[in-house]
């Protein structure tokens, strides 16, 4: 799931300080998962905003609504009469979210409530980690099924590089060294000869950095 | 020979190679250059410039090469994949021996966490792995990385690569030793050894594998400063080992500093008996004077 | 300063807190009358927009009380309570609204005394910190 | 049948009703509520009497297996055990009780004056009248004897409900078993004249002064001196009055077993209403041997209220004050005190009619006039068939009468496993109306609970401003809103004012729901449209000195609820099925007995013992206890378990695991080092206690010191002829800091280890030195023929205990005697020790499986300590025996039948009702986001077929910790959902803004 967090209140509370009427829109997709946009949050941050408006003094109006996906057109649509209501939306989707809901209600000021943050997964209860660099162009089948892309910080593909010591990355002690993890786990599959073999230079035009990527799935097409 | 180069000569010949290393300044003046390489000028036989070491933004290891050149002492210039993408990387290979380099060392980098610019975006378009393969093609396959021909006038770099004995997985370190090797890498200069031991056994697996036979190990030695320094170093510098013991000996010693230089001799005479190695590389980081001493006291020249 | 009359809502368990609260009636143990008991049935059950609510209604303090830690009925709600406590005074902090004003207590079903107790100290606390910045607003 | 309609003939009357028999409960009162009702307040809680009396009198009136008969007599019974017939007859009431609303005008115009006896007779009541405001049945009753058939009431009737011709009538009624319950009278203390009851106004019995205590009573709850009204400053309590006399006529040779806790109650009581009042008990043991009772004294004694050991020989009155002195030895000196007013703690005896019912019911009677039972099961006579419960069988306080109320049912249970449902009916509640689109139209009802709310918040004002509120229909003031009159009047204006969200605005939601949600029941509204504001123990009775603050606290909470209740959706219960097998974990006297009933009634047991034979304690006890030995005792109940095809005995066994819920509990048992899984409906603990280690007294250093079992090892062997000194100590290790309790159990087992003794050799010297002989009951007479027997008993004071020195000729012991203020040296060749009894080991652990509070001491907590002292929070356990508290034999088996009875309430059924306010998955919203499955304390919630969430209703606990956490709020607890709780703040707030505008 696309993992987000919130942003601090007092920074969406400036986005908003010239409207009277707002709509929160919660997500209920990945971003509740995570905790960061769910209806819950969606309240807690139309009542924190309310809170910092009546301590200044001035009213400011929310409603709060939650869309199944805020990264589907339908749902997005599905708000549309409540969206009319407003001055502002402030979504609690990923960075996705947002602009579905900015591309769809093109004179709305559409503005974020979180930062997004990594393509992820829960490790335990309350706790979410990085796992998926969006590359385009998987590898796990030479690595163990760890990915040195966006678990190493040098994404390195032929690593581990000289830092990593007791299995540790050399810029955050409690943070695995990704290939340590590849080295142990092949190894245990007795697979070294994958992490032995020497791994060209990756193609990083499939990474964002190729442009925007968009897929196609012809029959799918309607 | 591969490139031509001075070390590469001393290296083949199979005399005891001794190089050295520099930190270029963070300034954009050639002096400390110059003065450096007046030290050590006729004591070793190339010098190491460092590529923004500790991502720390210093004058370019390529220019600083030239400088150094010009003052009479061969450089060796270190390339890191953490600034620089295949086209900025390949475009400098090119300048820089256009400007007379010729021994080039491959080294992936230090996180820009480490540095004065940890906000910076890192670039590791390729790895260090990569990068060896990338130089050794253009010179040998006369081919750019994406496969381009370059028709004439390759770079021919004598190229080093570096290893770690001291970090982990340890039975791995001498496998990707070999994968370097594989991928090009002609000469390696190792990380500063404190832990004789470790590096022993280091030498041992290389043996069995018979590295020692493909490429030049130019074991590193760093002489310590002060018994501080030695905690520093076993403390938070990571993927390097300082036992206890040489920690106390520095403590115990009346003139720490001497003290220090006399473990690195003890350290190089030691490395010399270790069948394979074939070089010391003194990393006296803002300590250059010093290299003379110990090479002369190491009875290296 | 000594007129103002706080109000504060307390969420009490059924179990532990409320069955307290009783004890107190029937010992007569005499405590602040500035407190609104709201009860529900574990001290888990409370939910951190529950609790924001609260505050923007004009509450000007408000305490969550479980059963003692271990002793929870429900075995380990008055742990969850507590960490959400924590979560909506982080939160007030940001909103510039004394965490203070919030607070989770715990107690067993007989602690008369204690339910009483509570209710003065955090009484008084909240007359200390004097009316939330949202009241009359 | 049950006879008596007191808090012993209830229990036993609706344990049997809720295990599918259909019962008849006769009583010859006009009302339910026995002495109970007569009760102020009940030690050690002090919780309100009638607040516990009320729910229960009206859910036995509401019970449809429960036929309610007043003013009914059992005159004769025919026939053998399983098939008798009772002959009944039923005095007429005057007034058709189908009929009468119980609105009181009959009693308004009469013109008659009566003294009444249910306050003591110190007020008046009219001829036609109802016996106290609560009363069940709500309906008015003509004292035909004093009535002048004037026929005012007649015509004032509107009902019609007057009947001056209603004839006595006999009803023959075929019942398979009968429970003797007709409690118990107060000795009639004026016999006594030296006290100057009737002479001397300002001396009023016990009871007199419960009534003037309760704010329903003659003086609404305030205490003035009957001479002059005017408060008393000084007040004393004399203890025993009637009680451990042998003299003829002076009352009786027993201990009343409650009353100094009685005293002690009314004395705390006292200094609630006024602190400054001066308070002397006289006693002559303060006999708090039960469960809490020693803190509670304490308490006493903390409040400033003086406990003086001294016998009051003669109370005088100084004529023109009013004034009582009372004359007492303390220390040696002769001391006289003046006080303002003098309570007599006078005892209990077998009611009256004893004899007669004992002559109709072909049963025996003790020499006491009491029932005569058996030690070896409490509550069954002489006769086959017909048993006894409650005070009848002999003094006991509330939860004692409680327990032999259900042990009485187990026992007719036991006799009539077989027709077990055959006679039992169902509940019909009319037809549930479909509201839930229709606008809410708010009832809210503001109790007085007399002046207990009233007394202190403004009723009506809080009434004027309910009706104000949004959404309410109307507002209405109760007197006591858990009256049937109040109940009847609730259901009638829900359809006069089509009222279908209901507010009562009363006492706790924790005694009181369930009555008023059965109201809303039989009015036809989803029993869930329902919420209650705590105005009294959580509003006039700790906000007493602040009535203002009392009243705008009471409208809040008010408002509260009516912003609440505006939320509220039905919600409906549904049928789960029940494993109809018990587990009962204990295998010494009490969880065999429980074991034992359940079986005999005919429902499968596994028993589990820890240690690897069954038999517990008893094993270790010799001596005979009122002529049954222990021993025999415990042998002969474990062959009868032995042999038994409904029991499997698992020994070395321990529980280590319990899922589910009542009804269907998953059990896993360790037995040496297999694991068993065991399913049941129900755990019966028994766990038992065991005796503490003491540190005292050279216990362990010396051999000639023993403890009390290991004495009664010592007395079986009968090589006792060395022994010429026999010091007792009692009170070893108990009664002191971090041991806070009575044992309960050593008293009268040292008095009968002194009589053993005396009995092997008349001349062997005993001493027990005491804090308080607590022989209460009718071990009172083994304490009196011990002192006759020459056993010398010496008081001594816990602050100088005994003083022990090992010596050759044998253990020097010196005490001092603080009635005479000497000290005594005895040398003594052995000494017992009346040891500690503390909670078995293991005791927490199995409380923490079973998620069973246990208190200070160690011991189980109950889920209430007077009227339901064998339930524990966790639905489906029951506990008994003296893992609830130290307990004597006969004691430990009632408690044993009784929990079999509580358990039997389950198991008799095949399905219970399940769901409610439970949580609930929008499966629209969810994310599947699995926090409700990792949060959930019992692992409920589990991510289905259909890739959402789901929890079952069955197995929801209802804590609501997922619904909390939920974060897409997909969950909701049904009954506390957000909004509602937000709605329920939000009233409060909304109002003040109202308010101020």
């Amino acid at each position: 799931m696309i993992v987000a967090e919130p942003k601090p209140i007092k920074e969406v509370a400036g986005y908003i300080k010239d409207c009277t009427k707002i709509l929160v829109v919660g997500c209920g997709g990945c971003t509740s998962v995570c905790m960061a946009g769910g209806e819950t949050e969606a309240e807690m941050l139309a009542a924190s905003l309310r809170i910092l408006r009546k301590m200044e003094g001035r009213e400011l109006v929310t409603a709060v609504t939650t869309i199944t996906r805020q990264c589907e057109p339908e749902f997005v649509e599905s708000i549309s009469s409540k969206v009319k209501e407003v001055d502002a939306v402030v979504s609690l989707g990923c960075g996705v979210g947002v602009q579905f809901l900015a591309e769809h209600y093109r004179d709305k000021w559409v503005l974020p409530a979180l930062n997004t943050v990594f393509a992820g997964g829960t490790v335990q209860a309350g706790i979410w980690e990085e796992r998926c660099g969006l590359c385009g162009d998987c590898i796990l089948h030479l690595t163990g099924g760890i990915c040195p892309v966006i678990r190493c910080a040098k994404s390195i593909l032929n690593g581990p590089c000289g830092g990593s010591q007791n299995g540790k990355c050399e810029i955050n002690p409690d943070t695995p060294c990704a290939w340590h993890l590849i080295y142990e786990k092949l190894s245990a599959m007795n697979r070294l000869d994958l992490i032995l073999q020497f791994h060209p230079a990756k193609d990083w035009s499939k990474e964002r950095s190729g442009g925007l990527r968009n897929r196609k799935r012809e029959d799918a097409v309607l | 020979m591969k490139s031509g180069s001075n070390l590469e000569k001393v290296l083949s010949q199979g005399k005891f190679a001794v190089t050295a290393e520099i930190g270029p300044p963070k300034n954009a003046s050639p002096e400390k250059l110059v003065q450096d390489a007046k030290i050590l000028k006729g004591w070793v036989d190339a010098v190491n410039i460092t590529d923004n070491q500790t991502a720390v933004v210093r004058l370019s290891s390529i220019a600083a090469g030239v400088h150094l050149a010009q003052n009479g002492v061969e450089p060796v210039v270190q390339m890191t994949c953490r600034d620089r993408n295949r086209i900025a990387m390949q475009s400098d290979l090119l300048g820089a021996y256009s400007l007379g380099i010729r021994n080039l060392l491959c080294l992936s980098g230090d996180h820009q966490k480490f540095g004065n610019h940890p906000q910076a975006k890192n670039v590791y378009d390729i790895d260090s792995i990569q990068l060896i393969d990338m130089v050794r093609g253009m010179r040998d396959d006369r081919k750019f990385l994406c496969g381009e021909e370059i028709k004439e006038h390759h770079p021919r770099y004598f190229i080093g690569a570096v290893a770690n004995p001291f970090a982990d997985p340890f039975e791995f370190r001498v496998l990707r030793l070999e994968k370097k090797i594989n991928a090009g890498a002609d000469f390696i200069q190792t990380q500063s050894i404190f832990d004789i031991n470790r590096f022993e056994k280091f030498m041992e697996m290389v043996r069995r594998r018979g590295l020692h036979k493909k490429v030049y190990i130019i074991a590193g030695v760093t002489p310590l400063k002060s018994a501080r320094a030695a905690r520093f170093i076993q403390k938070r510098v990571a993927g390097m080992i300082v036992p206890d013991q040489l920690i106390e000996r520095m403590e115990k010693a009346g003139d720490q500093k001497a003290e220090g230089i006399k473990i690195a001799v003890e350290q190089i005479q030691h490395i010399k008996t270790i069948e394979g190695v074939a070089g010391v590389h003194i990393m006296a980081i803002n300590w250059e004077s010093v290299v003379p001493q110990i090479v002369e006291m190491a009875g290296l020249r | 300063m000594s007129d103002f009359k706080p109000k504060i809502v307390a969420f009490c368990c059924y179990y532990c807190a409320y069955a307290a609260a009783d004890v107190a009636g029937s010992l007569r143990v005499q405590y602040a009358p500035e407190v609104r008991l709201v009860e529900i049935p574990c001290s888990g059950r409370i939910d951190p927009v529950v609790i924001l609510k609260t505050f923007e209604e004009g509450a000007d303090g408000v305490y969550v009380a479980g059963c003692l830690e271990g002793d929870c009925h429900f075995l380990k709600g008055n742990i969850r309570a507590r960490q959400r406590v924590n979560y909506v005074q982080k939160i007030l902090g940001e909103l510039g609204i004394d965490p203070e004003r919030l607070a989770m207590y715990n107690l067993s079903g007989a602690q008369g005394g204690r339910f009483a107790q509570i209710a003065n100290e955090f009484t008084e606390k909240i007359k200390k910190l004097g009316p939330s910045p949202l009241r009359g607003r | 049948m049950v006879v008596g309609g007191g808090i012993a003939g209830m229990q036993a009357a609706s344990d049997l009703a809720e295990s599918g028999f259909f019962v008849y409960l006769i009583t010859s009162d006009d009302s339910l509520g026995g002495r109970m009702a007569r009760l102020d307040k009940t030690f050690p809680t002090n919780e309100c009497s009638m607040c516990l009396l009320g729910p229960r009198m009206t859910g036995s009136l509401n019970e449809s297996n429960i036929n309610l008969l007043t003013r009914a007599k059992l005159t004769q019974l025919e026939g053998e055990a399983g098939n008798f017939t009772a002959v009944v007859e039923r005095q007429p009431r005057y007034v058709d009780e189908a009929r009468c609303t119980g609105c009181g005008l009959c009693a308004d115009t009469c013109p008659i004056e009566v003294k009444d006896e249910f306050n003591g007779e110190l007020s008046k009541r009219k001829a036609v009248y109802k016996q106290f405001p609560q009363a069940v049945p709500n309906k008015y009753a003509i004292d035909i004897e004093n009535c002048i058939r004037c026929m005012k009431c007649t015509r004032v009737c509107s009902a019609g409900a007057i009947d001056h011709q209603q004839q006595s009538e006999i009803l023959n009624i075929n019942i398979g078993a009968v429970i003797l319950a007709p409690g118990f009278e107060s000795f009639n203390a004026q016999q006594l004249g030296e006290y100057g009851l009737g002479y001397y106004s300002n001396v009023v019995s016990n009871i007199q002064f419960e009534r003037m205590l309760s704010s329903t009573g003659p003086t609404g709850g305030h205490i003035y001196r009957p001479s002059d009204g005017a408060v008393p400053k000084q007040v004393a309590f004399i203890q025993c009055v009637g009680s451990r006399d042998c003299r003829k006529g002076y009352g009786n040779e027993y201990c009343s077993a409650v009353c100094c806790m009685a005293s002690v109650k009314e004395a705390i009581i006292i200094k609630e209403h006024k602190p400054e009042t001066e308070i002397v008990i006289f006693y002559l043991d303060m006999r708090a041997f039960g469960k809490n009772f020693d803190r509670y004294v304490n308490r006493a004694v903390g409040q400033g209220i003086k406990l003086q050991r001294s016998l009051i020989s003669s109370v005088k009155e100084d004529p023109i004050t009013g004034n009582l002195s009372l004359s007492y030895c303390d220390k040696g000196q002769v001391l006289t005190e003046e006080f303002d007013m003098v309570v007599l703690g006078a005892g209990v005896q077998p009611p009256k009619s004893a004899g007669e019912l004992a002559k109709a019911a072909g049963i025996e009677l003790n020499q006491f006039g009491f029932a005569k039972t058996s030690y070896s099961n409490p509550v069954e006579t002489t006769r086959a068939g017909v048993f006894a419960a409650g005070g009848f069988i002999g003094p006991r306080d509330i939860p004692e009468t409680v327990v032999s109320g259900s042990a009485a049912a187990a026992a007719a249970a036991e006799l009539l496993s077989a027709a077990r449902g055959v006679s039992s009916r169902e509940i019909k509640y009319p037809e549930e109306k479909i509201l839930s689109s229709e606008q809410a139209r708010v009832g809210v009802f503001v109790c007085c609970c007399g002046s207990n709310i009233a007394g202190v918040v403004d009723v009506s004002e809080v009434v004027k401003y309910a009706s104000g509120l949004p959404g309410v229909a109307g507002a209405w003031k109760f007197t006591y809103s858990c009256s049937q009159e109040s109940l009847q009047k609730l259901k009638e204006i829900i359809h006069e004012f089509h009222l279908n969200r209901i507010v009562v605005a009363a006492c706790s939601i924790r005694t009181h729901l369930p009555l008023f949600r059965n109201a809303l029941r039989e009015a036809g509204l989803n029993q869930y449209y329902l919420e209650m504001a705590n105005i009294r123990d959580q509003c006039s009775w700790v906000h007493r000195d602040y009535p203002e603050e009392a009243t705008a606290k009471a409208k809040d909470l008010v408002a509260m609820a009516v912003g609440k209740v505006r939320h509220h959706r039905p919600l409906y219960l549904k049928p789960v099925q029940v494993v109809q097998k018990a587990l009962v974990v204990g295998g010494g006297i009490a969880g065999i007995t429980a074991a034992l009933s359940l079986a005999e009634q005919d429902y499968q047991v596994y028993l589990i013992e820890r240690q690897e034979s069954l038999g517990g304690m008893l094993n270790q006890l010799y001596l005979p206890q009122d002529g049954i030995k222990p021993r025999e005792l415990i042998e002969k109940k474990i062959h009868a378990v032995k042999s038994h095809p409904n029991i499997r005995v698992y020994k070395n066994a321990e529980l280590i695991n319990v899922s589910g819920r009542i009804g269907d509990f998953q059990s896993k048992i360790k037995v040496e080092k297999t694991t068993i899984e065991l399913k049941h409906g129900v755990v019966v603990i028994a766990a038992g206690c065991r005796e503490g280690n003491i540190k005292e007294y050279m216990y362990g250093e010396d051999k000639r010191v023993i403890t009390r079992l290991e004495m009664e090892e010592f007395l079986s062997s009968g090589n006792n002829s060395l022994v010429k000194t026999v010091v007792f100590i009692q009170c070893a290790g108990s009664r002191q800091e971090g041991r806070e309790y009575c044992s309960r159990t050593c008293c009268g087992q040292t008095v009968r280890q002194a009589l053993a003794l005396k009995e092997l050799n008349e001349d062997v010297n005993i001493y027990v030195l005491y804090r308080d002989m607590r022989t209460y009951g009718f071990m009172e007479s083994e304490y009196r023929r011990a002192r006759e027997k020459g056993v010398i008993f010496v008081n001594y004071q816990p602050d100088s205990p005994p003083d022990l020195q090992g010596g050759y000729n044998g253990i020097n012991i010196k005490v001092k005697d603080p009635s005479s203020r000497s000290n005594l040296e005895l040398t003594a060749d052995l000494v017992v020790l009346a040891s500690p009894a503390v909670p078995a080991e293991g005791l927490d652990k199995l409380a923490g499986l079973l998620k069973i509070p246990v208190n200070e001491d160690g011991f189980l907590v109950e889920t209430h300590a007077k009227l339901a002292p064998l339930d524990v929070p966790t639905p489906g356990v029951f506990i008994c025996g003296s893992a609830h508290s130290p307990q004597n034999i006969n004691e430990v088996i009632a408690q044993a039948k009784g929990a079999a009875a509580r358990a039997a309430g389950v198991l008799s059924k095949s399905h219970l009702l399940a769901g409610g306010p439970v949580a609930k998955v929008n499966q629209e919203k969810c994310a599947a986001c699995v926090t409700c499955v990792r949060l959930c304390p019992y692992g409920v919630p589990y991510i289905g077929s259909k890739n959402v969430a789901e929890i079952s209703p069955v197995q929801c606990q209802g804590c609501g910790t997922c619904a909390g956490a939920c974060p897409n709020k997909a969950i909701t607890l049904e009954h506390y959902r957000s909004e509602q709780l937000i709605e329920k703040v939000r009233a409060m707030f909304n109002m003040e803004v109202a308010r101020s505008e």
